[in-house]
């Protein structure tokens, strides 16, 4: 079973099966090649090192992360527009999809190191981060709560004219929950300019997917709602991005929503204190050969966007970033104890 | 000057605003060409649009999530619950999604949630009940519940305008019974303010809506026999109007806690705890508590009359403080 | 607009086209046919007398009735079998379905005018009625909700090793709300022995189907849980029967549930209050001409199982069925009001 | 006889009772393989089989609906809500559908919804409510949240027992800090009574859960000065011992309810109207509160600390109540 890797074991990957077609993808140019690689980068490097802290013993509570996932976060995610009045509505393995809509981490770490001058002041947990100057809106816990709302913001950018469309995300445990049912029905009615993403990722915790749901394929749930369902490789970056890019260019033409399954796999457990036995050897094995950076890195090189050298450059650059962003957060004040009862209500 | 009801109060409130401010926009089943189950939103789809009159799919946790996150966007949806008692499907957005959203992300949720509640129409369990107690223990929210036209269209106007997510309780009760004549222009009733609708000095009735009135003949029945009974109506339910029960209570010695929501773990309780700390040397007598019977609300006239408070049970309580 | 149909009215009609195959529908015998006929009047002679006694003031409440549908809810509940341990979940518009699973009419009255001996003891109202008796489960309100329950029944009947199946309904309405996909959702995965009749009557109160979903066919969701779905013409008692004995069949042997949507019409306003305005007129004269009893009349005449005579004669029967129902209900007292405090909890 | 935790007595309680009754089975999400999401059911899939011991879909809605069903159609189901906070998707469920069901049809619906609730274990928001209240206000549930192993044990025995729809609320900051050595053999503790924890006859302080643990420390350190505080722990929410806090208000003639649920309409305020109803006379001070602050659970354990009830609090109550 792959252990936690440290960025200098995920550093280059010279002979990684990768198995993406070069090709002309859809919505990409040049220079997102490379940007794609440093998101997804930025991203595992970040969730090591909250894994890290977490040993330090430094951050409470859950640690939730995305190992295996990335391509399926920043992907996603990069196909939006802030300019354009895109917002996100992002879920617990996402947080490629934060940096990819323009987060900084440090903001990753303010918030699981609850400091005051974090999106939340402390006042909510781990990946619940939003961000009102950025329109991304960090989720609640309970599974596909977030759905309603996500589409009630995309219906609000279409009354008021606006061609921003919003993204959303779900599990393959969540997509059980009723409001993946309601929400997407309702924006189907409404031609809602929404796009969500089912991060399949083999398991809900500790349940397969054989205990979650009986169709052959979550994307077919489309046709429940009479929109386009797509399901597609989660762990190709470019395959990702392609899908979700079209899907928002629909949305943005007022063609209404669509429903893209991810599939990849949850290379950790649920959370850190989980041990993930009940996943088969095997099975993580397979799909480390997937990796979603890895196979990119390889890819990249084959195409010789990128050698070794400005590889290397890259990750220093990432660790570097990584380094500066813990260390403004530990800087950083944790709240005054009774701003807890401040701000229940709007003025 | 004509009389308006209470129901076309909540009608005026709701067409005044939407002409004022074009982010005010409906939700609901049925609301559109039809007017909603009570016609509240009669003519609106006409005169609006479908964009701003937006009949929904039957979905409740979706109309409620759907409104939160378009009030997180900058628009001010009121949203229609058919009757209040379906609120428990969309109880999780409520609770979870709209009332913690501010606390946790600064975001703004200015939405209000509005229906019909109440019993004695014969609704049986499912179309009867008073909800509002769900919704007063969870910090975040607003909860409000008009007695009077006055009261009704002033709170809804507060409720638009208010940037956190209002919970507003219409008692159908009241739709067409109540009357009275309404002043010209706009005005609001704040937010967390109740009002003494009718002053005494020998016992207080603190209570809301559809009791409210109940409470008012009772104490016009005792008033013929001498004594004078304060009517406290609190129109807002959270927050509450502490100061307001205090100082009657304060004044009247005597209090009797008044709703219609089932007794155990009724909004009394939370009434009587304030008094009990803080107006507890002014006590001339037991708090007192009428509300109905610890059941759903049953169908039939007889057992709802049965359940329900009614002037009997009232004036007992009453006369049992008086005498203490 | 058609109003109310008297019972003499619809006594016999001769000439009215059926469009109903004469073949072997699976699963019916002869003794069938005219039994099938027999409900869908008891059902339609039972509700206008409801409506009868709700205009001279003697039901309080609403008064929702299923004319046009009587052929869903007559032909899927008979093709239970409450001797092989099956149970009803029925919903607004399927009195037909409480008589086709041995209901007597008596206990209808006894619910609409709220007597002490009515099956809720007058504490729940118009067709919220149970009978525990019976293996009937009465529905509460909230739409949808009942789904959950009906999957549980039907898995605890599995779980004692009984063959029963459970059979529930919900409208195009409510088939939008949460507790449909959770509930389905279940179902499939446990492959329960369940068979859930969608009422697709082109209305849920005043809102057509444009505005409650965009898929093409509400049966098309089967696909959502990979179970069968099958559209049928819901005003063919025929039809309604044969597919829902073969769900039936099929879940009786352990295969699981299916999804059937049932097309009609809601030929009379949401409850007796409403006015059914929104519907335009000649969608009902249309539909007219599919009423489930005339037609399925006109039918057994061609096919000779009745003539003029014993047409007249079932009328009439039912017509004395009713009157006594009636009569007993209206001789049968009112609850004690103290009995509105007991029965909150079993003992 | 091996000292038992607070969650191991849940576990035993659980396995006895599937050996007891071939009815009663468990149903959740990752209660099989996994064992649930605090190891509850650990072991239980390969003693018991997946029949028994089913892992569902992430749908709290179905879980509680199913378990109806099931319990309706004759079997004991016991659903795991993997934290009691997610019991708000299936809201419905609980309180229109499983609460109303034997009112309104005869059915009865034997059936346990168990979790873990309660704070100060930085859950944030949305693992750490205390969703209690909710329901005591919703005739035709049961509700219970024991403090101790033995009280676990025995509450859970009887609610599985119980012929109608139980919620039983496990504290989850007890889970490993709390033991105690349980008796032999079969035990119940009947829904409905509640226990004095501790005797005393200066004050009294009424609460439950969590809560218990530090009254019952409070009063160790009051003790050293001379001042003997009684602690009653309810353990049954609803019905409540309605008895035994009138008796111990009767006696210590001060009093103090205490919960760790937020202050504004939580169940204290029930109480309080109980005792200023019927233990008026005895009452030497004002009835105080000590609960949580209005707002949600904040996140970071400085904040959190300051949220919820703790021995300066509570001692400083005490000591308002004492000189009063
Ligand atoms: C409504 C709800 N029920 C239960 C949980 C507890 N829970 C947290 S994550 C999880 C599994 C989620 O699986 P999935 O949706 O596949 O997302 P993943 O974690 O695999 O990304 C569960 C059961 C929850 N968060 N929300
Ligand atoms: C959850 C819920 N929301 C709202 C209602 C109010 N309501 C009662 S019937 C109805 C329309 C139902 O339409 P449909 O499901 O198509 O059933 P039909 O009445 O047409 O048979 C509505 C909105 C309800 N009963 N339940
Ligand atoms: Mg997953
Ligand atoms: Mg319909």
């Amino acid at each position: 079973m792959p252990k936690s890797k440290s960025n200098s074991q995920a550093k280059s990957n010279p002979g990684f099966k990768h198995d993406i077609v070069d090709r002309k993808y859809e919505g990409i140019k040049e220079k997102d090649y490379l940007q794609l690689l440093y998101l997804m980068k930025l991203t595992r490097s970040a969730e090591n090192r909250v894994v890290k802290l977490y040993r330090q013993g430094k951050v409470v509570g859950g640690v939730y992360l995305g190992t295996g996932m990335e391509a399926t976060a920043v992907g996603s995610a990069y196909a939006l527009d802030r300019k354009k009045d895109d917002a996100l509505f992002p879920l617990i393995r996402d947080l490629g999809a934060h940096f990819a809509f323009g987060q900084h981490p440090k903001v990753y770490f303010l918030q699981y190191l609850n400091r005051a001058n974090s999106p939340t002041k402390g006042k909510d947990g781990n990946i619940h981060l939003s961000d009102s100057s950025k329109n991304i809106i960090g989720m609640i816990s309970h599974l596909s709560a977030m759905i309603p709302p996500a589409v009630g913001w995309a219906l609000a950018l279409k009354m008021r004219g606006s061609k921003g469309v919003t993204m959303n995300y779900i599990g393959n445990g969540g997509s059980q929950v009723g409001d993946f049912h309601e929400g997407l029905n309702f924006a189907s009615v409404r031609k809602a300019p929404f796009v969500l993403i089912i991060e399949n990722n083999q398991y809900a915790y500790s349940t397969p997917n054989t205990l979650q749901y009986a169709c052959e394929k979550l994307s077919d749930r489309a046709i429940a709602y009479g929109i386009p369902g797509y399901q597609i490789d989660g762990t190709n970056v470019l395959e990702v991005f392609e899908t979700c890019w079209r899907a928002v260019q629909r949305a943005r033409s007022g063609e209404g929503p669509t429903l893209i399954e991810a599939v990849s796999m949850r290379m950790r457990g649920h959370s850190e204190h989980d041990d993930h036995k009940y996943v088969p050897p095997h099975l993580l094995e397979e799909w480390a050969k997937k990796d979603p950076i890895r196979r990119y890195e390889a890819f990249l090189l084959e195409k010789g966007l990128m050698d070794e050298k400005s590889m290397t450059e890259l990750d220093q650059r990432v660790e570097k970033e990584i380094d500066d962003a813990v260390q403004f957060a530990e800087d950083s004040p944790l709240p005054e104890p009774q701003t807890a009862a401040e701000g229940v209500y709007a003025d | 000057m004509a009389e308006v009801t209470y129901i076309q109060a909540i009608t005026d409130a709701l067409r005044e605003e939407l002409i004022r401010d074009p982010d005010v926009f409906l939700l609901g089943e049925d609301i559109g060409q039809y007017g909603g189950a009570f016609r509240v939103t009669k003519d609106f789809l006409e005169e609006f649009g479908p964009q701003r009159i937006m009949d929904t799919p039957l979905s409740e946790s979706a109309i409620i999530g759907v409104a939160c996150g378009a009030a997180m966007a900058g628009m001010r949806p009121v949203a229609e619950m058919q009757f209040m008692d379906f609120i428990t499907t969309g109880f999780n957005q409520v609770v979870n999604v709209c009332a913690k959203m501010h606390y946790r992300s600064g975001f703004k949720v200015p939405m209000v949630i509005r229906g019909p509640s109440g019993g004695r129409v014969n609704g049986g369990p499912f179309h009867s009940q008073n909800p509002e107690a769900w919704f007063v223990r969870t910090p975040g929210l607003k909860v409000v519940a008009p007695s009077t036209p006055y009261d009704a269209k002033g709170l809804l106007k507060a409720a638009i305008r208010d940037n956190n997510p209002v919970l507003y309780f219409e008692h159908k009760y009241l739709y067409r019974r109540i009357k009275e004549e309404l002043p010209e222009g706009d005005f609001i009733v704040p937010i967390g303010k109740g009002e003494i609708k009718r002053s005494g000095k020998d016992a207080t009735v603190i209570t809301y809506a559809a009791m409210v009135h109940l409470a008012l003949e009772v104490a016009d029945d005792l008033s013929k026999e001498g004594v004078e009974i304060e009517v406290v109506d609190l129109r807002s339910l959270l927050p509450y109007d502490k100061d307001l029960i205090l100082d009657s209570v304060r004044r009247c010695n005597r209090v009797l806690l008044l709703h219609e929501d089932t007794l155990t773990g009724g909004l009394a309780g939370e009434w009587a705890a304030l008094i009990a700390e803080h107006a507890f040397e002014y006590l001339d007598a037991p708090i007192k508590r009428v509300a109905s019977v610890d059941t759903p609300v049953p169908y039939a006239p007889v057992l709802e009359d049965f359940f329900l408070p009614n002037k009997e049970k009232i004036t007992k309580a009453l006369r049992d403080l008086l005498e203490y």
